[in-house]
């Protein structure tokens, strides 16, 4: 990642931390990764009538390589997970991946065995987008949320700390099947 | 055959919603007999005419909601699709693709290849069907036809495992290359495949939740 | 190759500091071959994810200097597995599943399938005129919003930006009315088998009448935009060569056909839907390239307006008349326009259906849950998709569910013609070759 | 005093002053010019365009580049690394250093020092912003090489033969402007445009400049090295972070260089335009750098435009259009300008002048002519291609009313 | 050779920032001179060949030959550039350079060149600065660098410019026709109509595309047919005939399904 990792922690990293996120929620550029229907609703999201473009993010990218956010619009299938992952692989941090649709969230309609049950069985996913497929109003929603999480993003030893406090938290979790309740 | 079973793996419920088994007696049609209306009878007659083998090369002719499906037997496939094709009076000149469909429990006949053909100059169209045993699931390619049965025979091949002979490069189209098995077949579970990527496998769901 | 090294395993070693290595993809295949002088050929992988290829189509190119000697087409990367999926669902829930598989023309693929289920059931002469003709203006709308796509982005690769928002403007204005009837943009599952999902709203044909009229006006910003320009020109005229011998033998319909001169149309040539009622033209070019692909589908536009409109004035007539099938173990009870959310899920509405007796109660249950029964047989039904025939092959054993449905995607057959169109071209002809088939690779790959 | 021996009297700080000011000039330009582009081409696509960071959006671009350096920065394993981390600084020096010889005012004060912002006058300045364009395709080539993947390699390759080819173009239609002028200083020739815009005179000259600075900036419909379309990002797909951030740079500031080059051999430089001119006098010499900037970002506005509106061009056309009709025009109207020139020096009559001018104008009627005539004749020769009919049978056309053809 | 020394002093009086630069720039462009001829890839050479270019440009601008420097960087630099484009589309991209020699005499015929150039640079710096009085550039920029290059070039030398330039000519039309193959390659409009006119119709749907595998999907690995061999025709000619094909093997089916049941 950049200069900010090295970075002190405290006052200096805080200011960083707030520019830097500041900075990278106006450029969140989407590498073009368009799959199927949701594809079509993504560049409906970036023409006229909802112009991703007030946010920065008309920019869309061919090149992974100059990509922050990939969109994984619509579903993904057992041929293409590997494709996705190199494409995941080339872009450099820090990146965020958005699973637009039922499809790449969860495999949605189709769970059969040609379509990947949910994008996250390949990447990592920062923001779920439900909907099938989602309308653009509702992938700039999710833009917006995701810009209020990349704004929030800690660094450097912040981030360590935060890091450590969430496992910290999951080591001392009950696991699943100890759960009772309505469910078990 | 083995019996069919959901995405989830549920199993001898009487679950409606899909994921059960599919253990279902396909119907098979009767053959139908002259006269078969519309434009069918002219069109098995130019055919008879056009090729003297016909009795032999057709086992039936099924007329059934107003479509034409004659049922040809996989050795003499080739000759009627080139007579079908270059006579003057059927000119079939559009095959419109290849279909796969199984039947697990027709003994030796399992695999049904469904030809679409379309005829522009008259504006008819027809219906050919093979049938060939899963154990030698070989058919003749019509791509010398047909140039544009190639992509469909490639798919057939994927999704149901019938082998065309003759074809250029009858290679997986749909599928990556190291899939197993047809999925498209009625043995072949719905869902329940891991993820492959980079070699790095995740289970299917399945495998995964605790749904058996 | 002797210097071939796993691409994946050492991808992220990481040397100085802050500065890792990630292999490139297939430059060592690559070097070596631009070092072997027997030949000057590079072999380029275009996609599945690139600009240019309609979502994941993978092009593998062999180019001399940029001229194409070799196209060859990979697919299968949005395979879906729908037809499968079919096979354990209702035939009603089936109309879901295949409105996604060409998801620029969902309306085709759910008229093609209903019409099939229909013919199974033998109630093709059943279905009240009103659905058909509401089928017939949501299938030109469909089609003048997948034609906006074809044109937008075939512009956008060929690298000019404006068209394609412009394009997308219109197709939003379809969008709306789409939204306005069916209550969704895509993907709408509003053909159902026996008629349509509900009736178009009040005050709806206004609208669309409305509509149509605006876009009459917009359509003359694109061609404007592009017809006349001499580098779009340039880049389209004699680009992408394809005869009326290669449309034949390799199966081609639609627009490529009518490029190449064959006025076919199954509207014209074997009418469903009461297309025969309706006055409109066939557009066909002579010229079998990009330019007259271009000019067909513009033409296409037109007359899909005129198609909308007679419609309109039809459904003026047929106001008030039911839009499914009368046959109440096809149909489903609940009303769908009833109510006051229009969906038929009101409280006087369910008070009714489960009020009335048990018999109905259970037949409602056993309708929406199991479905009907469709009786055994096969049937093959075609419309007239934007991108040529769309047919659909459907199995029955009797059941309440499809024994095997296959769709014959006319994108899979078209896109056979890449190679035909593109060899002997140069790199960037090879974009609009493509464009000019308008695949959509979710009907391609199903 | 003529101001290139104003600007020679300068003291080492002024012109380390007007070096600052040069530079910073350039790169406000660059981040307002890659926000007004991105604002214009919404605008003509009925969008809105970022307006999202500072006022009106106009900080959109300072994000994107500080966002660029904050990325992670990726040199691809296959890639030569110096010459990957070399190509983008050649790219981002090179293009600064045509801006030395701009003049962006007359006459000011800077710290009670009377001088012309205008970093240095060289005598062959024009040949200079030649050569400085020349080093800077380097940093195309040569990214294009280094990274080691298919899609750059033929991006860099197509971009330097576009390059190349262009800047020839490029350079004949600058001679008529030297002999007109009698100089190749930049200085020189805004002053000799006194008495009229040499867009104006040399109108021919104006238009094959206009044409080759777009194909020279690698500007769509132009921009083949980096089409999108068919080679993904070109010559810098596979470079990330700040790297990436140079070339973007490198690009508007080249952008810049050449609308400045052109205001200064054709718009009369910093003058006010005609009529106009008590402006200078006005209200003093600092203000025609607003006319300067006013016209660099006219000539800007027209690279948004032909975005906004055109398809990209193919390479062979391009080029075809490059080496048979730019550098042959260029040439004959060297020769008629040239003609011209003498012409005049030598006071011929307005007769003479007239007559051969309408010589001239016949000439090339008939050769264009000509070459209409041969190409029809060369279509009607043309005979369809010769090939047995297909052994397949074919739906024969019924119909005989095409919309074209 | 003391004396030469000499001379070249007395002639330029160098100040101090020309010197500064001089022993900055010199050993640099003599180290690139020495690594062009070191560097195993031709692109390093070039790329040095071009540095050298214009660190000598520097020099001749530092020494009020301005035109010349400009012109230098303007004529050097571009045909260095073409001389890239030559590496990158005939040796290859990749490829390092060869020790065998594969032209007979070559060191021979090098030795005697250099020998001649040598002699022929020392004649020449011999005859300008021995025989005659030098009067620097200062004089002779009186008018103007350009101006006096002009005066020269189109006075007196017009002779020998204007056969320079008609040899350049002739050189360049001479080596367009020499590389100029009349390429008769058919457009696509033919290769289109052709396709469907041959006595086979299966290749007119286009080949194969290449093997797709969970890991690995580039262009070089071959797709399966049925019987789990490898198909030949997946692949693209160029590169199976370099053997540029990965095997694959480790792909192979296992036993299909059919034998199952």
């Amino acid at each position: 990642m950049g200069l900010e990792e090295s970075l002190p922690s405290g006052f200096a990293l805080t200011t960083v931390e707030g520019l830097a996120g500041y900075m990278r929620k106006s450029s969140l550029w989407p590498a073009t990764f368009g799959l199927a229907c949701c594809a079509i609703e993504m560049m409906a999201a970036g023409a006229g009538k909802h112009d991703l473009a007030r946010f920065g993010m008309e920019v869309f990218r061919a090149s992974p390589r100059q990509a922050d956010l990939m969109i994984v619009a619509g579903r993904v299938s057992n041929k293409m997970a590997p494709v996705l992952r190199q494409i995941y692989d080339q872009m450099p941090g820090p990146k965020w991946v958005l699973a637009m649709g039922a499809c790449a969230s969860s495999g949605g309609m189709f769970n059969n065995y040609a379509v990947v049950q949910g994008v996250d069985h390949v990447v990592p996913v920062d923001i779920y987008l439900p909907g099938c497929p989602p309308r653009p109003e509702m992938l700039i929603d999710a833009i917006l949320k995701l810009h209020q999480q990349i704004s929030d993003t800690k660094l450097g030893a912040n981030r360590e700390d935060i890091i450590r406090e969430v496992e910290a938290a999951a080591l001392a979790a009950k696991p699943t099947h100890q759960l009772k309740g309505l469910l078990a | 055959m083995s019996e069919d079973k959901g995405a989830f793996g549920v199993q001898g419920t009487g679950d409606t919603s899909g994921f059960s088994g599919l253990v279902r007696a396909a119907h098979s049609a009767g053959s139908s007999e002259r006269p078969y209306g519309s434009y069918f009878d002219d069109l098995a007659d130019d055919l008879e005419r056009a090729y003297p083998e016909f009795n032999d090369a057709i086992e039936k002719v099924v007329v059934d909601r107003g479509e034409l499906t004659l049922f040809v037997k996989a050795a003499k496939l080739f000759d009627v699709a080139t007579i079908l094709r270059n006579n003057e009076k059927l000119r079939f000149e559009y095959g419109l693709g290849v279909n796969g469909v199984h039947y697990p429990d027709q003994k030796d006949r399992e695999l049904h290849a469904v030809y679409e053909l379309l005829s522009l100059t008259h504006n008819r169209r027809i219906r050919l069907e093979v049938a060939v045993p899963e154990s030698h699931p070989h058919l003749p390619s019509l791509v010398e036809v047909w140039g544009g049965m190639n992509w469909h025979e490639r798919e057939t091949y994927d999704m149901f495992g019938i082998i065309f002979d003759g074809h250029p490069a009858l290679t997986r189209i749909l599928m990556p290359d190291d899939w197993q098995g047809h999925p498209q077949r009625k043995d072949y579970p719905l869902g329940g495949i891991a993820v492959e990527y980079k070699g790095a496998t995740t289970p299917a769901p399945s495998e995964r939740r605790s749904y058996r | 190759m002797s210097t071939y090294a796993d691409p994946y395993a050492s991808s992220r070693e990481t040397t100085e500091g802050r500065v890792y290595s990630v292999t490139g993809g297939d430059w060592d295949a690559l070097a070596t071959e631009i070092g072997a002088t027997k030949e000057e050929r590079v072999v380029v992988n275009m996609g599945p994810q690139h600009p240019s290829t309609h979502g994941v189509l993978r092009l593998i190119l062999e180019l001399e200097g940029e001229t194409v000697t070799e196209a060859r087409c990979g697919i299968g990367y949005l395979h879906t597995g729908i037809e499968k999926n079919t096979e354990y669902r209702t035939w009603t829930q089936g109309v879901t599943f295949v409105t996604r598989m060409d998801y620029l023309a969902p309306i085709f693929n759910e008229v093609a399938y209903c019409l099939g289920v229909e013919k199974l059931l033998g109630i093709t002469n059943d279905i009240p005129e009103r659905a058909s003709v509401i089928r017939v203006l949501m299938m030109e709308l469909n089609r003048i919003s997948s034609h906006m796509v074809a044109l937008g982005t075939g512009a956008l690769e060929l690298g000019a930006l404006s068209p394609m928002i412009f394009a997308f403007r219109e197709r939003e204005l379809v969008l709306d009315l789409f939204e306005m009837i069916s209550g969704l943009r895509m993907n709408m599952a509003y053909v159902r088998p026996g008629g349509v999902a509900q009736d178009i709203p009040a005050g709806g044909v206004a609208k669309i009448r409305e509509t149509v009229a605006q876009l009459r006006t917009n359509f003359k910003d694109n061609e404007k935009l592009l017809i006349g320009n001499t580098i779009w020109m340039k880049r389209t005229q004699h680009i992408g060569y394809l005869d009326l011998a290669g449309c034949t033998t390799l199966g081609i319909t639609g627009p490529v056909l009518r490029s190449a001169g064959l006025a076919w149309d199954l509207r014209k040539t074997q009418p469903y839907c009461g297309y025969e009622n309706y006055d409109f033209d066939v557009v066909t070019a002579n010229s079998c390239d990009v330019y007259g692909r271009f000019l067909v589908r513009m033409g296409e536009l037109e007359q899909s307006l005129r198609i909308i409109e007679q419609a309109c004035d039809k459904l003026d007539r047929l106001e008030g008349q039911p839009v499914m099938v009368a046959d109440k173990k096809i149909a489903w009870p609940s009303q769908l326009s009833v109510g006051a959310d229009g969906m038929g899920n009101s409280l006087n509405h369910i008070r009714e259906i489960m009020g009335e007796s048990m018999e109905a109660l259970i037949h409602h249950f056993k309708l929406v849950t199991e479905g009907f029964r469709v009786p055994a047989g096969q049937v093959y039904t075609a419309v007239e998709s934007p991108r040529g025939e769309t047919g659909v092959h459907l199995v029955s054993d009797g059941g309440t569910r499809p024994y095997r449905v296959h769709f014959r995607e006319p994108s899979f057959n078209n896109l056979q013609a890449t190679a035909a169109m593109s060899e002997g071209g140069m790199v960037a002809d090879i974009i609009a070759a493509v464009a000019s088939i308008d695949p959509v690779m979710g009907g391609v790959d199903r | 005093m003529s101001i290139g021996q104003l600007i020679g009297m300068d003291p080492g700080w002024i012109s380390a002053i007007k070096g600052l000011i040069a530079f910073v000039i350039c790169v406000l330009l660059t981040l307002f010019a890659i926000w007004a582009e991105r604002r214009i081409v919404a605008r003509m696509q009925m969008r809105v365009g970022p307006n999202r960071v500072g006022k009106f959006g106009l900080l959109q671009s300072l994000a994107d580049g500080v966002k660029l350096a904050l990325k992670e920065d990726i040199i691809p394993k296959a890639a030569d690394r110096i010459v990957f981390v070399i190509a983008p600084i050649i790219s981002a020096t090179t293009c600064f250093m045509s801006f030395a010889v701009m003049p962006m005012t007359g006459k000011v004060s800077l710290f009670g020092h009377t001088t012309a912002l205008q970093l240095t006058d060289l005598p062959v300045g024009v040949l200079y912003v030649l050569a400085i364009a020349s080093v800077g395709v380097y940093g195309i080539v040569l990214a294009g090489w280094s990274s080691g993947s298919t899609y750059p390699l033929l991006g860099g390759l197509r971009s330097s033969a576009q390059v190349i080819s262009y800047e020839v173009a490029m350079g004949l239609s600058l001679v008529a402007v030297f002999m007109y002028a009698g100089s190749m200083s930049t200085a020189d020739i805004v002053a000799a445009q006194g008495h009229g815009w040499y867009a104006v005179i040399l109108f021919p000259s104006f238009v094959i400049y206009m044409i080759s600075m777009v194909g020279e900036t690698n500007r769509a419909p132009f921009d083949l090295a980096e089409a999108e379309g068919e080679l993904v990002g070109g010559f810098h797909t596979e470079y990330s972070s700040l790297k990436f951030a140079l070339f973007f740079l490198a690009e508007y500031v080249n952008i810049m260089g050449v609308s400045a080059l052109a205001t200064t051999l054709f718009l009369g430089g910093y003058h006010a335009i005609p009529g106009l001119g008590f402006t200078e006098s006005w209200l003093g010499g600092w203000f025609t750098l607003v006319w300067f900037l006013g016209k660099v970002l006219a000539f800007f506005f027209i690279f948004i435009w032909l975005r906004g509106t055109l398809p990209r061009m193919r390479y062979d056309q391009f080029m075809k259009f490059g080496w048979k009709v730019l550098i042959p025009t260029s040439l004959v109207w060297i020769m008629v300008g040239s003609t011209f020139h003498l012409l005049k020096m030598r006071n011929a009559s307005r007769i003479t002048i007239m007559g051969f001018g309408i010589g001239v104008f016949l000439l090339i009627m008939a050769g264009l002519t000509m070459s209409e005539w041969s190409s029809k004749r060369r279509a009607e020769n043309a005979t369809d291609i010769e090939l047995p009919e297909p052994s397949f049978p074919v739906p024969s056309i019924t119909r005989s009313e095409y919309i074209n053809g | 050779m003391h004396n030469l020394f000499s001379a070249a002093l007395t002639i330029g009086a160098t100040k101090t920032p020309e010197a500064v630069q001089f022993w900055i720039l010199a050993p640099l462009a003599v180290l690139a001179a020495v690594g062009m001829l070191l560097v195993k890839k031709a692109v390093h050479s070039a790329l040095l060949l071009a540095w050298i270019m214009i660190s000598l440009a520097i020099f001749y601008i530092a020494q009020d030959a301005l035109f010349l420097g400009i012109v230098q960087v303007v004529v050097y630099t571009g045909a260095v550039m073409m001389l890239f484009l030559f590496i990158l589309m005939l040796v290859g991209v990749d490829s390092s350079d060869s020790l065998i020699e594969n032209i007979k005499g070559q060191r021979g015929a090098s030795i005697t060149a250099a020998l001649g150039l040598a002699g022929l640079l020392t004649s020449l710096i011999g005859r300008a600065v021995v025989g005659h009085e030098a009067y620097g550039l200062t004089v002779s920029n009186a008018n103007g660098n350009v101006q006096g290059i002009a005066q020269e070039l189109f006075t007196q030398y017009v002779w020998a410019f204007e056969v320079v330039s008609a040899l350049l000519i002739t050189a360049a039309l001479g080596a367009m026709v020499l590389a100029h193959t009349p390429k008769s390659s058919p457009s696509q409009r033919f290769l289109s109509t052709a396709r469907f006119r041959g006595d086979s119709l299966a290749a007119t749907a286009g080949l194969a595309a290449s093997g797709v595998y969970a890991r690995h999907n580039a262009v070089d690995v071959p797709a399966l047919l049925p019987d789990g061999s490898a198909a030949e025709e997946s692949i693209s000619a160029t590169l199976e005939a370099r053997g540029d094909m990965i095997v694959s093997t480790p792909f192979e089916m296992k036993p299909a399904i059919e034998e199952e049941n």
